[in-house]
């Protein structure tokens, strides 16, 4: 099924399931169901907690904070993560900071959803993978959506636990197809979870045995995906084989699976689609530089988009983002 | 009436006593004219005062038609905000603005673009993501500049902004007027009250035009604002003038007194004015009810104003628009 | 009376049909109970209602006059924002609060979690940072939590945090009230607004207590706000009450009132108190014109209403509420 | 003279010569001259410049862009650097988007600048250094202030510049003494500044020649001034010799003047009080183990605070962040 009608239906199973949870978002209620349909028919299954609000990013997010404090379970979309910024205010100074400055006195365990990325020729303000500025915030925990990951047991876990959490989907990941790991593969490639304690789990895919793999490649959401694709071609078309890890949560980083690949690999590039410089790899690459020091083939090597805003042209919004072909030619070298 | 577009563009605006001294400083900012536009497109010399705001308000139209059609044929990326319905407003506001005045526009911004500038070319162009576009294909369809006019797509953000234009056109004296076009959703938006305060207390010679369609998305004004829309902007001590009117003369007459009013008063004001929109919100995504939009092509600015002139100068007209359009069309098409 | 402290907590309040359901996932919210405050902080059992009222505001009044005097001792650290001429509007309100009900209060926030709670020691170790303090030391002046009760320091942030208790008291049915306290220069915020909209168009149980100082911090209310302070709640369509009172009597019926009829009508309204800080903003900073401030001296709420009383009540309950919190701070000095 | 009398006669200097130049911020106006105190006087020597504005962060700073746009040279004061999370929008969104999303057409050169850092038992929300979260934004420029920059220069550099700035003061440095390298010393000290092309120098600091350091340490702001006296100290005490890098821009990264140091010394550490994970020092790692890779006698260190909020207790407060013995034990470590 599309992802995005999974994500509807994992939401769906934890409104019914779960009294405590409470979706807000813009636009979200029927017959819209929100920008990217992801709450479609929701808000007819359980109308007083499938909230459609005004146009108001901080406030919801802050509302959040006061119905999760008082033990709900609050899920609120903000339609962009372009638009995330306007909750900046709340997530750092309100919803982090609750549980730990009240001494444990509270939880505050709101999630925030919300679409990101770009490819679509949406221009500089609608295009943006802007989770990178969240991470390393204390007490938050940020989630991506990948196509190796079942929503379902996403939001479960997280339910499971009270850290408050961002969890970007990118938009092009909607219309892909959910593809779980399935007794040892994904299609033709080995793949397996990999799970530290109390943390949701990494999918480690390659297309020959991890032993035979000789670079580790990190990578989330759409650019996992994106990335699964090369590394597949390569294994076919050069015979250059490389590991891909697909962490759930990328911040606090689970760095477990990654270091056990690299262990094997003793290479390792980081993809993601966000600007570079202060991006998700840096803190992956420093960590990994410290753990595997000496015993790296290569430097690691990150891959993100330019530090540029989107452009709304196609043509030259391929110029700034991280491509397939960008993909290739540096995993190739990566795995050299 | 102006011809904004034609004249040496006061983007900075200082105290007289000391441009001198930074001029050399100060080009970096100054935007550079725009080519003079089709007269059939945006006033004949000479022609009627009726027929010129009929001619213009076509013009919008049926570039907002054309543009659509553009889109179907899947010439043009990612979305797009028509405003089809809301043309008397941008004709009948931007009517009394003139060179050095400025415009912040939001999402909906092709009419108000178009009004001011008449660069259809420009605009085509930039939202087919060509490098001949007024933005160089950067900006897209919600993010435009020209001398005296921007836009954003993030909504209420605009508003602060706007509002510090007119405070650089208070220090520097004179009598110029900064406008910004909200719609009645960006009343969820907290900034906007924040400026409202600000501008209000610091007599900031800022106009708010609200072009309130009852829609936010696809959220009915009903279940996105409570309470009086006038009586957001008294209650900071701003006056508001409110008219549901599609009608160009009603439209043109309030916006004439009230920019004069800001221009003689320096001092911020509000018009809103309830109009409708008569297209989706941006692609396909329309909900609203069938008989309500129908009921509301009765009374369309075209339609009203149509009315008042005789048919054959109706036909005559739009004949030129459509030729004019036609040759921006083809001449956009062959654009590299 | 209540005495809110000595209640169970009903921190959360699911619907009761499924409160069994999602108990056991819940007490990681629950705050525990405070120990007992002396009764002659907050009230002797029955005592005449004026003398339980002079008693609690006596308590603040010394409990912030003892606090600046051990600021000078240098036994305090950070900063701290004391509530001195404002104590009326902290027991009037609070008096008419139960269990279940929540505050969320904000920098100025003794007044409130005193008249709330009765805890003077754990106040006081708080802001002497020791690990007996409410929150462990770990919040400080600005950021205490106890059962039904919340503050931050974060001007604005708070009220859509009250605004989401409400909704889930909302939810949750039953007859709770969810209160915020915030100063004019609050109104500067925009998210306020955002949350006054929302509060309105979803009727949730919310009293917002605006103490007007006419200050903020060092900038006098003619700088900061423009327009009328009751057409600010009016424009959302929100009653307000204003009072320019320092008569804890004053106060005392128009929070029943008010507090009342949110109770009742599970819907926001304001309450707007025009008061007097009689100390300086945090520790040294005062502007003020002194002839303003010693003119308010003279009818500061102790003034007011202990007039009412008889000159050796007055002394009587000063001298029992000093001998108690001089045994408070003796107990706190002692503290490790 | 103490940094913050400097920083005042700088912005004075600046105010004076430069007609542009706008000052903004809340209760920055005298007497009271801002809430440390940095724009004491300003606002009698240019009233109409020098804005005390309400407690608005977002409008003030989106202000300043439409100011920025029009010619003017706005700097903004954000209260405390925990208020920029109410900015972040403006800056994402609107301040570094307009230059370039507008292909060019317009400047948009904001500094906003902000008291950051703790050790003052301010508390969670007073005490925040979140600079980090600002880094790597597409086209802005993070400026950190410094015992060892000159703030007239510093100002005076930016304004010849067009990118938008965030400037971070850190609260402790304000009462310290500005010592600037004079011919090649400070103090006992040898010191020199060394600039690439088009960016703010960074000062290189070491007690003995260079070339005898075996450790670079790059350290900003209040964390440069403690690194130095450990330096001083390892130098005397133990003969443990690091050469300090203490750039003044802290994003982008000018990595040339690391690079020459880290060449010598083949050991880096780097030092920030911002909370540990995607920290600055994280990219400055990452960048310096491709760039030395192979070459380096130990992995990178990276030094900062918890991943924690402040608590307001001192003690509580030293256990969460980076102190000078944490600096001391690590320095020696990397010297090793
Ligand atoms: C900050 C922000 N939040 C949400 C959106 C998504 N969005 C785009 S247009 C729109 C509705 C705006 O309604 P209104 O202001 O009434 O303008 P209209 O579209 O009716 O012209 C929304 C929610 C946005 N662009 N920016
Ligand atoms: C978001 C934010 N901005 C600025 C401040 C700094 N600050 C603390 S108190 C204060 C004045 C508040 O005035 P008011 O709301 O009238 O409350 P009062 O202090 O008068 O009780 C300011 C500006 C803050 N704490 N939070
Ligand atoms: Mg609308
Ligand atoms: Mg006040």
């Amino acid at each position: 099924m599309m992802l995005v009608k999974e994500l509807n239906a994992a939401l769906e199973r934890i409104l019914t399931d779960d009294p405590r949870v409470v979706l807000m978002g813009e636009d979200i209620a029927d017959p819209y169901g929100g920008a990217f349909k992801v709450t479609r028919g929701l808000s007819s299954v359980a109308p007083e907690r499938v909230l459609t609000t005004p146009v108001s990013e901080g406030a919801i997010v802050g509302m959040a904070a006061g119905l999760a404090m008082s033990g709900y379970r609050p899920i609120v979309e903000i339609m962009f993560a372009d638009f995330l910024s306007l909750t900046f205010d709340q997530v750092m100074n309100h919803i982090t900071k609750y549980p730990a400055m009240y001494d444990g006195k509270v939880t505050c365990p709101v999630i925030i959803r919300s679409p990101s990325g770009g490819h679509r020729g949406y221009g500089p303000t609608h295009s943006q993978s802007p989770e990178k500025h969240f991470l390393g915030l204390p007490g938050l925990t940020v989630v991506a959506a990948s196509p190796y990951h079942d929503p379902l047991a996403t939001l479960r876990a997280l339910l499971l636990r009270d850290d408050p959490v961002l969890l970007v989907e990118h938009k092009l990941l909607y219309a892909e197809a959910l593809t779980l790991a399935v007794g040892g593969r994904i299609g033709a490639a080995l793949a397996r979870e990999e799970s530290s304690a109390g943390r949701l789990p990494s999918v480690l895919i390659s297309w020959v045995p991890p032993e035979v793999c000789t670079v580790t490649v990190v990578a989330y959401g759409y650019s996992a995906l994106i990335a699964a694709r090369v590394l597949e071609q390569l294994a076919i078309e050069e015979e250059v084989f490389g590991e891909l890890v697909v962490p759930a949560e990328i911040a606090p980083l689970d760095a477990a699976p990654i270091s056990a690949s690299l262990r094997r690999t003793r290479s390792l590039i980081t993809i993601e689609e966000g600007t570079e410089g202060w991006s998700w790899g840096s803190e992956i690459a420093q960590r990994m530089s410290v753990e595997a020091f000496g015993q790296l083939r290569r430097p690691v090597d990150i891959l993100a988009s330019a530090s540029s805003i989107i452009p709304s042209s196609r043509e030259r919004e391929r110029e700034v983002l991280v491509t397939q072909s960008d993909m290739r030619q540096r995993i190739r070298a990566a795995a050299a | 009436m102006s011809n904004p577009q034609s004249e040496v563009i006061r983007n900075v605006s200082l105290p007289s006593s000391s441009r001198d001294a930074v001029t050399s400083r100060l080009v970096a900012g100054a935007p550079s004219r725009l080519p003079n536009p089709d007269a059939r497109l945006v006033g004949i010399q000479d022609e009627a005062r009726d027929h010129r705001l009929y001619r213009r308000m076509r013009f919008i139209r049926r570039f907002e038609e054309r543009l659509l059609d553009l889109f179907e044929e899947g010439l043009l990326n990612g979305t797009t905000h028509a405003c089809i319905g809301q043309e008397a407003d941008c004709v009948g506001v931007i009517e009394h603005l003139q060179p050095g005045d400025h415009i912040f526009s939001n999402h909906r911004c092709h009419g108000h673009y178009l009004a001011w500038t008449g660069d259809a070319l420009g605009l085509l162009a930039e939202i087919m993501g060509k490098s001949a576009g007024v933005v160089g294909g950067i900006g897209g369809s919600q993010h435009l500049c020209a001398p005296g006019f921007k836009s954003n797509g993030i909504l209420g953000g605009t508003v602060p902004a706007a509002a510090g234009i007119a405070l650089g056109m208070k220090l520097s004296g004179g009598s110029d007027v900064s406008v910004a076009f909200i719609g009645d959703g960006t009343f969820g938006e907290g900034v906007l009250y924040e400026t409202l305060n600000i501008a209000s207390l610091w007599k900031l010679p800022l106009l708010l035009v609200v072009e309130n369609n009852a829609y936010a998305q696809s959220t009915p004004i009903s279940a996105n604002f409570a309470g009086d829309m006038r009586a957001r902007f008294d209650a900071f001590g701003i006056e508001a003038e409110r008219l549901d009117s599609t009608d160009i003369h009603a439209i043109d007459e309030a916006a004439q007194r009230q920019i004069a009013a800001v221009r003689e008063d320096r001092s911020p004001r509000a018009l809103i004015i309830d109009t409708y929109r008569l297209c989706h919100h941006s692609k396909s995504d329309d909900n609203r009810p069938e008989a309500e939009i129908a009921e509301r092509w009765l009374r369309e600015p075209l339609v009203v104003h149509g009315a008042r002139l005789d048919g054959p100068e109706v036909e005559r007209i739009d004949h030129e628009v459509e030729e004019a359009l036609g040759a921006v069309v083809d001449a956009a098409r062959s654009l590299p």
